[in-house]
């Protein structure tokens, strides 16, 4: 038997739009009193000359899914959390656009700074998604996180 | 026994395929990365982990039949 | 001579929309690798019985923008940030509505997270707002932080 | 020398004013915090710390003839 778990990867980058939607959806929570979101945005960096104007990424999705719906488990069970979303982006994201966007959300603030940085370190560390950097001239590196 | 192999990003490029079949006789994970290595002696000098049913293995690990993957350094967010 | 630092201060609460383009506005700052937003909102919290439906936010405005200016600058100090911003509301807000958007950017993870914790608890503990929690039977009460 | 005195949240609600201008011939932060007292005798219970010209400081601090707050707890985000 196959377990379906949900799906975090949007195809291209995350639009502000979308998140502000999310945003916006909290409002009827009113348990909620402080929320924290992580955005990670590509960097246009420049390496051996030569600048980075996207990143590709591609991803073991159902490893990748079930992953995130253990970090997802283990973060309800750290922290006391009233929400928590996550969204990777698949495909080409281009230099200044948005390719991750986690949001946690607790009726207090000490818990959303602890289990926002718990989700994003645990998230690169277990994640098996790929990153290839495409440079302005066409050539391309894998990306690596530090 | 058939078990499939994938290959993902960095090592999906050296291998030039991102899935394959294998039909062996072997009984542990270090033995499917030997097996892979003698096909594809670019990967020998590549960091990369393994995973079976969506979770990582050692080199210890039974094969057990399920989707085996071979996976280059993570580099999500 | 009065110096006149910026204003943080918004009427009123402060929109996902608003939330939207400021983030959209940093997709032109391609060094920056990493945002980290905190956003407060209004708890509708039960206080013997009786709902909290909004809270009337004042402040000691002058003062106010003094602090968040300092606070500003040490950041800048503490921290390798590319951009901060910091905005708090005035007026009603009601609950489920959002009364304080921080957001730090910088080129790496590990810097917004402390950034951001720390602007939040500084301006918590030293700017002078003052906030009058609004039940649904019209009393009130007022807030003091934890 | 006459000061202007602010007082804000719910001391402001006790005191009925949120600003008003006193003559005054001492020197000391802690002489205008006995003078308030005197004036509001209600604030006595209240927690409050004092600023003058936008910067908290102590009874010991010397009037400069900036303006003086009067401040409850801070309470903001």
């Amino acid at each position: 038997m196959k377990t379906t778990y949900k799906n975090v990867f949007r195809d291209g980058p995350i639009s502000s739009s979308f998140i502000a939607q999310s945003i916006a959806k909290h409002q009827s929570k009113t348990r909620i009193g402080a929320h924290n979101i992580f955005l990670g945005q590509v960097r246009a960096d420049m390496i051996d000359g030569n600048e980075v104007v996207a990143i590709d990424y591609s991803a073991y999705e159902e490893m990748a899914n079930k992953k995130f719906h253990e970090i997802r488990e283990t973060t309800f069970k750290k922290f006391n959390l009233t929400c928590m979303h996550i969204y990777h982006s698949l495909g080409m994201v281009k230099s200044g656009e948005i390719c991750l966007f986690v949001f946690v959300s607790s009726p207090r603030r000490k818990e959303v700074f602890k289990a926002l940085e718990y989700v994003v370190e645990t998230m690169k560390a277990e994640a098996p998604v790929f990153g290839k950097e495409i440079f302005e001239d066409q050539s391309h590196q894998w990306k690596i996180n530090s | 026994m058939l078990v499939e192999i994938k290959y993902f990003g960095m090592l999906a490029e050296i291998t030039g395929c991102s899935s394959e079949q294998l039909n062996v006789s072997i009984k542990k994970i270090g033995e499917i990365k030997e097996l892979v290595l003698d096909k594809y002696p670019d990967l020998r000098n590549k960091d990369f982990r393994m995973a079976q049913n969506h979770e990582l293995v050692s080199d210890a690990t039974m094969i057990t039949g399920q989707e085996i993957a071979i996976l280059p350094p993570f580099a999500g967010g």
